[in-house]
């Protein structure tokens, strides 16, 4: 491709971030538009690539190279799969919408979009990046701009959530960092010379032991943004801390790095591994639908549901991850695409509701569809693409984790009983997801309209983009899957070809 | 007859009387007396090795000689530091110089 | 009869030795500022034993002239208090006795069990050329960073005593 | 003929300051301010004068080479030294006296670091350590009117001294035992058999000496009160300049001296690593003064370069001197920072911190970003200079996982001691009476300097990466 | 299938609701007469093309064994899955578009009267439009992911007509029980037919309806009928998951009418049938499958005598008319399963149409506040009556014909207890609908009560209703030759021969019924007090629907909740609890070791030197030095 899309997309928010440098602080309208602009951009151009992108021939496309640091082997390598471009579509669009659920945003307004255009960023350069150095680079640059987006606009309890965060990724990434490098050692001692480069260290059999040892190292470092169970405490507190523009891009895409470290770099480098831990992270998955379903359902705090319902969807994916086959792979990338997109829109509508109502206990709210039926309507359609309702993008994704996880084909009909039934128990969670989600929409939206909030005005012009963008996403990938699918597949095939060729050693337990 | 060993522990036992009145003394001025002790001890240790290993050269009294310089300078210093304390907080006591702690 | 070296050096290292102790021992600073001027003396006697008679004068001139009676200055204009109790024992003076006699013990084994490697010649003829010929030849970068390393001391401890003048601004 | 020629960055250092020494004298009291801006273009001179000519190599006397090595510390030296004149402009204009004494001080210290860095013979080593070390007591001690900056000066000096003491102590076991003091000699004559038992004691007595100065636990003790009371940037000064040369020294030490005896050095200098890493970090947590802080985050830095030398590779020593340049410039915004605040409000309180983003962008900004460099986070310079000296730890052998592994947790703990000061500065609101923060035009261009290398080296470290590890083959070569 | 005009057409049927759906929620949503129209014309195509598909199917004999299929593919993962989205056109479906559409049709236009002085009035006609669309996409659908697809799309629907008039609390509460009841079923209606996917690697119902018999494994496709089951359990009202139905009621009258009696919960049963051959293959289950139908039947039955509202006796009597079916396939007859489907639809709507005009004239529900109604609602008594008759199983009505054709089913298959129970069944029928018409249409005029005859708008609706509920039996009564039998079968086409033994006796006892009502309800007589007194717990178990209701609810507080709250407590105390120990162990170790920084030089000094010595003795002892 002559002109460098990829940089281009990458580098729309920094150049959005350079301009906003030299606005004066009072143009509020002028740096909303420029946030806006910039990402536009990205979004415009992600849409074009998603289309252009050619499923048959499949593969990395869009490549583009800069030589970084030859000693080393880094490469500014950029290129887009099937994996990574839905991936890269989602956080255009999450990315464009949080502009405009963080339109009414008073304080510091210039800082504000500084620091999320950051964010923005760095994770566009993470699943476009083919080398191992920039993914850490991009990976870890959203720490500062994230805490310091919570501690100055974050709302209840914002300094130990941000903290709390913070440290969450801060600990992770230093696992993840050392399995990075022993990686590249071990990739520079086997082929003679050092490199970061994804694909030649794909080439690389690294022995078992070592895949074990290293592959646990990066299921931390990945497993604390999935969030995988023990390690998920960060995202209900930190997304009831952050403003909600933060909210939408931590649950709805920064959350996706992990699920997307752990198929592109995790699964990739070390088949045997995966096999050797496969049914430690479907019991973990499995946890983490029931268990994040059931304390979602118990909730006071509308944030907190939707924190903890993020740690149940996520589970699914982990599930797809665990189960190692292409159908589980395929509905485990989509239905990161599908939650990411479901969660931002969670996010801003919570967010209109935040921002008129100044509170999110559920005892208070109520009836809140006839003062605001537009969020009714978006709030009430994002909960049922939560709890998987066909004709939206997470069936279809949920449908084919749910296949994969409960069929694979080694498992034909004699297969482990153990993993089957946790396949059924995680497939159960659609129904917990249907209680906990309902029950929010008959609390807060149906029921007698109270007349503490009886002048509420309801979302009307810039406030309707996240809905309308994120909603017709939603139902334009459900009707019509097999734009994503088709194109997930074609990349998760060599993913799953080489876990296959790894001879299945006994899993952990 | 004297051998290389009887200098060489003679300037340990020195070096150590010298540490004990580094570390043991109160006053800040014993301390600086007990450093020179310690760096005569090691000149004498550096002149007997230069006399009994390496009687040709010099290098060992060259590197004694600087150290005595080093020495005198330090001592200047470090008795300008002392008066410049005491002047402060009329007291030499080491016990008492711990204003900055934790 | 033990020849006239031997009988030299154990009446100097009993000299080094017990004014060192007394150094250290003594309570009255003054007294164990006196006592140091007599190691320093001690010690340039052993140098002279060791044929290293420049820098026996070297340590008389500068050790025991120059810095001994600057310490006895020193501890004139800090003098504050009972003279006889102004050098008292430390809180870690017994744990320093521990330390520094392991140390002892360390550095006498070591040495003790050291097979020194060296070569039997006679001493250069005029030590003082080898000596002037070592300082410009091969540490001349030495010799010359010692001068300013005693320029830069004079200037601050000057500096230092002379504190805050209203002079200046 | 000896080639003095290649000696000329040492002569003009001292030529400088003895100029300004002279100056210092002959100029009224009026334009004291002269004296600062003459240093910082004297230093900057010098920089570019170490900048064309790095080509230059020979040996000027047997223990005393000048190759790439060399004047990679010394161009690190000036760097430091130009960031600390400039970091001093209104500290010392406020202090009021003195002023031509203190810059001229500054450079003969700086020369002092050269030679130490320099040097492959004990001797000049030693000059060259003790010049830099009495400077330093000395600057250390010169806010006369600041009961805490003489405390802190005795301390510097009794403990300073002490330390030479056994490191004279090591150094003369070792003449005795290899009858030389040519590091390259002593090299040749140490087999790499069971080495008897005084050259090991010389040996630990040398590593304990440059501990104190690199400030490795447990010989890191002085380090906090001094940082704490010298004046702000003599001590960015010190945790820099004093640090980066004793490395050089040690580096040099170790490496050509005892190479064949690693296997006795290396199990010491792991705990030493180890224990820095772990107690500078902790101890760092409940910190108050923005000083204190920072001199602990400097003892647990300098547990992190001391990998470098566990990894006892080229690699490593790369490593040690990319990240050394790094440390300059990331603690140097740090401290430039801290006096700028000082200047105005004069305390070093992180609780005074508060609100600061708001009264002066420029210094929050120059903060956040050296202090996020300092813990490793990318997109700043620390995070490449993490990456190389961890990446060389493990490539010695896959056993140091761990030794990475403990590193990074405890630098993602050193990721919550600086947020606090993040969090005062970005959340607090100031107190009332207190306007926007006057910071002179020579700081402000210091601080953009700063920030933009950090930046720049965090994305694109490939110019000091090559600099830094072609200096490091230099070392071996004879 | 040369010429074929209609069949090509039969994917139109549910394209033009669903396109009304968007076009009325979004573009004539103000408008509420344009609404009103978008959506009846859209219903009222679908209808013609479902008449033109009919009359196709029979004219070009498409038969059971080869219908018309016409799938394009939805979704491909190459050689692992092909999911694709078909129409399935055989006389089983062409009779259910038939059923569907015209009932759907009707009722918008009653909705029209019933809704008009509602505010959310073109919402309410855009619900209805989504809900035929889903409705007849589930109808056409060929295999069994696109089977799940509409059937939760149905579910949707139904969630949101129940709970259309939100603001009222028990709207949204009985919304939110309908969707998670159902919910749960298509949990194991969804594992069901996984298990047959990695069975037969299909979900087309053709491909499987010809793998299944061969295959030999029965444990594991019992383990599947049963799971497939579920669904219809669920959306069927079955028991135990039927206590959604009743509090369905909470919706607007044509929504129970339309969906929660005649068409929604008949999608179970058209699932039974559709699926046949995995259960006919498997007769332990068959025998599950009309036990649990027998049983839904009694027991609905029973707890209907003693309901006073007029819309749950009606729910309660669609539960177990459904058990009715159900049995029907459990013993064996397809056939006689959608029969009584299809005329079910038709008297069933017609009793919710019409207790819905009198809900809308009095704005009351429990029918011992109404009374003497005959005199001002003539139209709706009479049509009132006739359904009821055809409901009760009066000859000529459709409601017998249906009905009789069961209980000869069950009767000759040799299950004599259903058969019996069957009859017991028909009897209550009977009782409880002459006691409902006897109170509200008949007993003496409550107070200040004025009823007045509703608009003609809701009147036509229920004429056409009640003709059909006359007529429609007369399609598959044991005399007509080549009846419905012979049009939807399982297996082979086959004449039902009349058995007149079964026919009198269900027709005594539905007059044995009507006799006890008038007896207790027609007359004033305080009979029905003295019987309630006496019977005191027999009135409370079934006033109270034998406290199932209690029962999922305490499961749902008690256990659901209580494990979530400690699952809760467990996250926040122990999990979080570790971990931020973790960091506080940190900080803490950092403050003790603080303090070891004293300030005093000689303790630094003292450290060094110990330090010193330390590691002098560890190297020396490390390298064996000393001894």
């Amino acid at each position: 491709m002559s002109f460098p899309v990829l940089s281009a997309i990458l580098l729309a928010p920094v150049a959005g971030l350079l301009i906003l440098l030299f606005i004066p602080e009072r143009e509020e309208l002028t740096i909303k538009i420029v946030s806006a602009l910039a990402t536009l951009v990205s979004l415009v151009l992600s849409v074009a690539i998603y289309f252009l992108y050619d499923s048959s021939q499949g593969g990395l496309q869009f490549c583009e190279e800069i030589s970084w640091l030859p000693e080393w082997g880094i490469k500014y390598s950029l290129g887009v799969d099937g994996i990574s471009l839905p991936l890269v579509l989602l956080t255009a669009l999450v990315g464009f919408t949080a502009v405009f659920a963080s339109w009414d945003i008073q304080r510091r307004v210039k800082e504000f979009f500084i620091f999320l255009l950051m964010l923005v960023a760095g994770i566009f350069g993470v699943f476009m990046t083919r080398d191992l150095f920039f993914f850490y680079l991009f990976f870890d640059m959203a720490v500062i701009p994230s805490y310091l987006l919570i501690i100055i606009w974050g709302s209840t309890r914002k300094e130990y959530g941000a903290m709390k965060l913070t440290l969450y990724h801060v600990v992770g990434s230093a696992f993840l960092l050392v399995a990075i490098i022993a990686t590249a050692i071990y990739g520079a001692k086997a082929l003679g010379y050092f490199t970061f480069d994804l694909y030649s260290l794909s080439q690389v059999n690294f022995d078992v032991g070592f895949q074990k040892i290293v592959f646990f190292l990066m299921l931390i470092g990945f497993g604390v943004l999935v969030p995988m169970w023990p390690l998920h405490l960060w995202a209900p507190d930190g997304h009831v801390a952050a403003p909600t523009a933060i909210s939408m891009l931590l649950a709805g895409v920064i959350m996706k790095l992990g699920g997307y470290g752990l198929i592109r770099v995790a699964l990739w480098f070390f088949p045997e591994a995966a096999h050797y831990w496969a049914p430690f992270i479907a019991l973990l998955s499995l946890v983490n639908v029931i268990y994040g379903a059931m304390v979602a359902m118990v909730q006071r705090d509308l944030k907190f549901v939707i924190g903890y319902s993020s740690v149940s969807h996520m589970g699914y994916v982990l599930l797809g991850v665990a189960a190692l086959n292409t159908l589980s792979l395929d509905g485990a990338v989509a239905q990161m695409f599908a939650h990411g997109v479901m969660t931002a829109l969670f996010f801003a509508l919570v967010g209109n509701v935040y921002q008129r109502t100044h509170t999110r206990e559920l005892a208070r709210l109520g009836g809140l569809a006839h003062q605001m039926p537009r969020v009714a309507a978006g709030f009430l359609l994002a909960g049922l693409a939560s709890l998987g309702l066909p004709g939206l993008n997470n069936f279809v994704a949920e449908f084919l984790i749910f296949l994969g996880a409960f069929g694979r084909e080694d498992l034909m009909l004699g297969g482990s009983l153990a993993f089957r039934t946790v396949a059924i128990l995680a497939i159960s969670g659609i129904v917990i997801t249907a209680v906990y989600v309902l029950r929010i929409v008959k609390n807060v939206f149906f029921g007698p309209p109270l007349p503490e909030w009886e002048g509420l005005s309801d979302v009307r012009g810039v406030e309707m983009v996240p809905i309308v963008v994120l909603g017709f996403t939603l139902i334009f990938f459900g009707l019509l899957p097999s734009l994503q699918i088709n194109m997930i597949d074609a990349s998760v095939a060599p993913i799953v070809a080489k876990i296959k060729a790894a001879k299945a050693i006994g899993g952990i337990f | 007859m004297i051998t290389l060993n009887h200098y060489v522990a003679l300037s340990a036992l020195l070096f150590c009387i010298g540490l004990l009145g580094a570390l043991g003394k109160r006053n800040a001025i014993a301390i600086l007396m007990g450093i020179e002790l310690m760096l005569n001890a090691v000149n004498i240790n550096l002149v007997a090795f230069n006399r009994f290993l390496q009687p040709s050269q010099v290098v060992g009294q060259v590197f004694a000689l600087f150290i005595i310089l080093v020495a005198a300078a330090e001592v200047a210093v470090g008795l300008a530091l002392v008066i410049n304390i005491y002047r402060r907080r009329l007291d030499t006591n080491i016990e008492d110089l711990n204003w900055l702690k934790w | 009869m033990p020849d006239s070296q031997a009988v030299f050096f154990w009446l100097l290292a009993a000299l080094v030795i017990g004014s060192a102790l007394a150094v250290v021992l003594l309570k009255n600073i003054v007294h164990s500022a006196l006592y140091l001027f007599l190691t320093f003396v001690g010690v340039a006697g052993l140098y002279i034993l060791l044929h290293a008679e420049f820098l026996a004068a070297v340590q008389l001139l500068i050790y025991a002239g120059a810095i001994a009676v600057l310490i006895v200055f020193a501890v004139m204009l800090v003098r504050r208090g009972d003279i006889r109790l102004s050098n008292l024992y430390s809180i870690h003076f017994l744990p320093a006795l521990v330390v520094s006699l392991v140390l002892f013990a360390l550095v006498a084994v070591a040495v003790g069990r050291q097979l020194w490697l060296g070569y039997l010649a006679p001493p250069p003829e005029e030590p003082l050329v080898s000596l002037a010929r070592n300082f410009l030849g091969e540490y001349v970068i030495a010799f010359e960073v010692a001068a300013i390393l005693l320029l830069s001391a004079i200037v601050g401890a000057v500096l230092i005593v002379r504190g805050r003048r209203r002079s200046a601004p | 003929m000896v080639n003095f020629g290649l000696l000329y960055m040492e002569i003009a250092t001292a030529a400088l300051g003895l100029m300004l020494l002279a100056w210092g004298l002959l100029v009224p009291k009026r334009e004291r301010q002269g004296i600062a801006y003459l240093t910082a273009a004297g230093l900057l001179a010098l920089l570019a004068l170490a900048w064309c000519t790095r080509g230059a190599a020979g040996t000027v006397l047997p223990g005393y080479t000048i190759d790439l090595y060399s004047i990679y510390f010394k161009s690190l030296f000036l760097t430091a030294a130009f960031l600390a004149t400039i970091c001093s402009f209104d500290y010392v204009a406020k202090m009021g006296f003195n002023q031509g004494e203190y810059y001229a001080l500054l450079v003969f210290a700086t020369l002092g670091m050269m030679v130490l860095a320099t040097s492959g013979e004990l001797i000049t080593l030693y000059l060259g350590l003790e010049l830099m070390a009495i400077t330093f007591y000395i600057l250390v001690a010169y806010r006369l009117d600041d009961p805490k900056s003489a405390e802190a000066g005795i301390k510097y000096l009794l403990l300073g001294a002490l330390s030479s003491a056994i490191l004279l102590y090591g150094f003369s076991l070792i003449y005795g035992t290899c009858g030389s003091t040519v590091l390259r000699e002593i090299g040749k004559r140490i087999s790499s058999g069971q080495a008897d038992f005084a050259l090991l004691l010389g040996l630990i007595f040398v590593i304990a000496g440059f501990s104190f100065k690199v400030t490795a636990v447990p010989f890191h003790m002085w380090a906090p009160d001094v940082y704490e009371g010298a004046p702000t940037p003599i001590t960015a000064f010190l945790s820099v300049g004093s640090k980066a040369a004793a490395f050089a020294a040690l580096i040099r030490i170790l490496f050509l001296g005892f190479d064949n005896q690693a296997f006795l050095w290396l199990p010491l200098v792991t705990v030493l690593s180890v224990l820095s890493m772990v107690l500078g970090n902790l101890v760092a947590i409940p910190q108050k003064n923005v000083k204190r802080l920072l001199a602990y985050s400097s003892v647990a830095q300098g547990g992190y370069l001391l990998l470098g030398i566990v990894s006892a590779s080229l690699l490593g020593i790369g490593a040690i001197l990319y990240y050394a340049m790094i440390y300059v410039f990331a603690n140097m915004g740090a401290f430039m920072a801290a006096t700028a605040f000082y200047n105005n409000d004069r305390s070093d309180e992180i609780k005074d911190y508060a609100g600061l983003a708001r009264r002066a962008p420029l210094v929050a900004a120059v903060m956040l970003f050296s202090v996020a460099s300092l813990a490793g986070i990318p997109p700043l310079a620390g995070f490449p200079g993490k990456l190389y000296l961890f990446s060389s730890v493990v490539a010695r052998d896959y056993s140091y996982l761990w030794l990475a592994l403990l590193g990074l947790l405890m630098s993602a703990v050193s990721v919550y001691y600086y947020l606090q000061i993040v969090k005062a500065m970005y959340t607090g609101n100031p107190a009332p009476q207190k306007g926007a923060l006057q910071v002179s035009r020579g700081m402000e261009v210091a601080m953009l300097l700063v920030l933009g290398i950090l930046f720049f080296l965090g994305i694109y470290p490939t110019p000091l990466t090559n600099y830094a590890f072609k200096a490091g083959e230099t070392l071996f070569m004879p | 299938m040369a010429n074929l005009y209609w069949i090509p057409k039969a994917w139109l049927i549910p394209l033009l609701p669903a396109l009304a759906f968007p076009f009325i929620a979004f573009i004539t949503r103000k408008a509420r007469g344009l609404s009103a129209l978008t959506a009846i014309l859209a219903i009222g195509v679908s209808l013609v093309i479902s008449l033109g598909v009919l009359w196709e199917v029979i004219a070009h004999g498409i038969t059971m064994d080869n219908p018309v299929e016409y799938s394009t593919v939805w979704l491909q993962i190459p050689q692992l899955l092909k999911i694709e989205a078909g129409l399935l056109i055989d006389p089983l479906s062409a009779v259910m578009l038939l059923v569907v559409t015209l009932v759907a049709f009707l009722v918008e236009i009653y909705s029209i009267g019933y809704m008009e002085d509602d505010p959310g009035f073109s919402v309410f006609f855009a619900y209805l439009s989504l809900f035929g669309a889903s409705m007849l996409g589930l109808v056409l659908a060929n295999n069994y992911f696109m089977i799940y697809f509409f059937w939760e799309l149905v579910g949707l629907c139904s969630y949101l007509l129940i709970g259309f008039w939100y603001h009222r609390a028990e709207a949204a509460r009985a919304g939110f029980k309908a969707f998670v009841v159902n919910r749960l079923a298509d949990f194991g209606f969804l594992l069901g037919f996984f298990f047959l996917f990695i069975i037969f690697h299909t979900f087309n119902f053709r491909e499987l309806a010809a793998a299944i018999p061969a295959y030999h494994n029965v444990g594991l496709l019992t383990v599947a009928a049963l799971l497939v089951f579920t669904g219809p359990i669920g959306k069927s009202a079955q028991f135990p998951l039927h206590v959604w139905l009743p509090d369905a009621m909470e919706g607007p009258t044509p929504v129970s009418a339309l969906i929660h009696a005649a068409t929604m919960v008949a999608a179970g049963v058209y699932l039974l049938a559709r699926a046949y051959v995995l259960f006919a293959s498997l007769p332990n289950v068959m025998l599950v499958v009309a036990y649990v139908g027998g049983f839904t039947a009694i027991f609905a039955a029973t707890i209907a005598i003693a309901q006073r509202d007029i819309k749950r006796i009606l729910a309660y009597s669609t539960i177990s008319q459904l058990g009715y079916m159900v049995m029907a396939m459990g013993v064996g007859s397809m056939t006689a399963g959608i029969f009584h489907l299809t005329t079910h639809a038709f008297f069933k709507a017609l009793l919710f149409l019409a207790a819905g005009s009198v809900i809308h004239a009095l704005h009351e529900q429990d029918i011992f506040r109404m009374g003497g109604l005959y005199k001002d609602m003539k139209v709706t008594t009479v049509t009132f009556i006739i359904g009821a008759l055809a409901l009760a199983g009066i000859p000529p009505f459709a409601g017998f014909w249906s009905k009789d054709e069961i209980l000869a089913a069950a009767y000759h298959n040799g299950f004599l207890g259903l058969y019996i129970l069957g009859t017991l069944v028909a009897f209550l029928t009977a009782f409880y609908m002459f006691r409902l018409i006897f109170i509200t249409f008949f007993g003496e005029r409550r107070a200040g009560l004025h009823g007045h005859e509703s608009p003609p708008v809701m009147t036509i609706p229920l004429g056409i209703l009640a003709l059909l509920s006359i007529f429609a039996g007369f399609v598959g009564t044991p005399f007509t030759a080549r009846g419905f039998s012979t049009f939807v079968y399982y297996a082979a086409p086959h004449e039902v021969e009349p058995d007149y033994m079964v026919m009198a006796l269900s027709t005594l006892v539905a007059l044995a019924g009507i006799a006890l009502a008038w007896w207790l309800y027609g007359r004033p007589s305080d009979l029905p007090e003295r019987l309630k007194e006496s019977y005191r717990w027999a009135y409370n178990l079934l006033w109270n629907k034998f406290y199932i209701d209690e029962f999922y609810l305490w499961i749902y507080r008690r256990i659901f909740w209580g494990l979530a709250e400690a699952f809760h407590w467990h996250d926040r105390h122990v999990v979080d609890g570790l971990w931020d120990g973790v960091g506080d162990v940190t900080r803490a170790s950092g403050q003790k070791l603080r303090y070891l920084q004293t300030g005093n030089l000689q303790t630094y000094a003292l450290v060094f030197f110990t330090a010193v010595v330390v590691i002098a003795l560890w190297m020396a002892g490390m390298g064996g030095m000393i001894r």
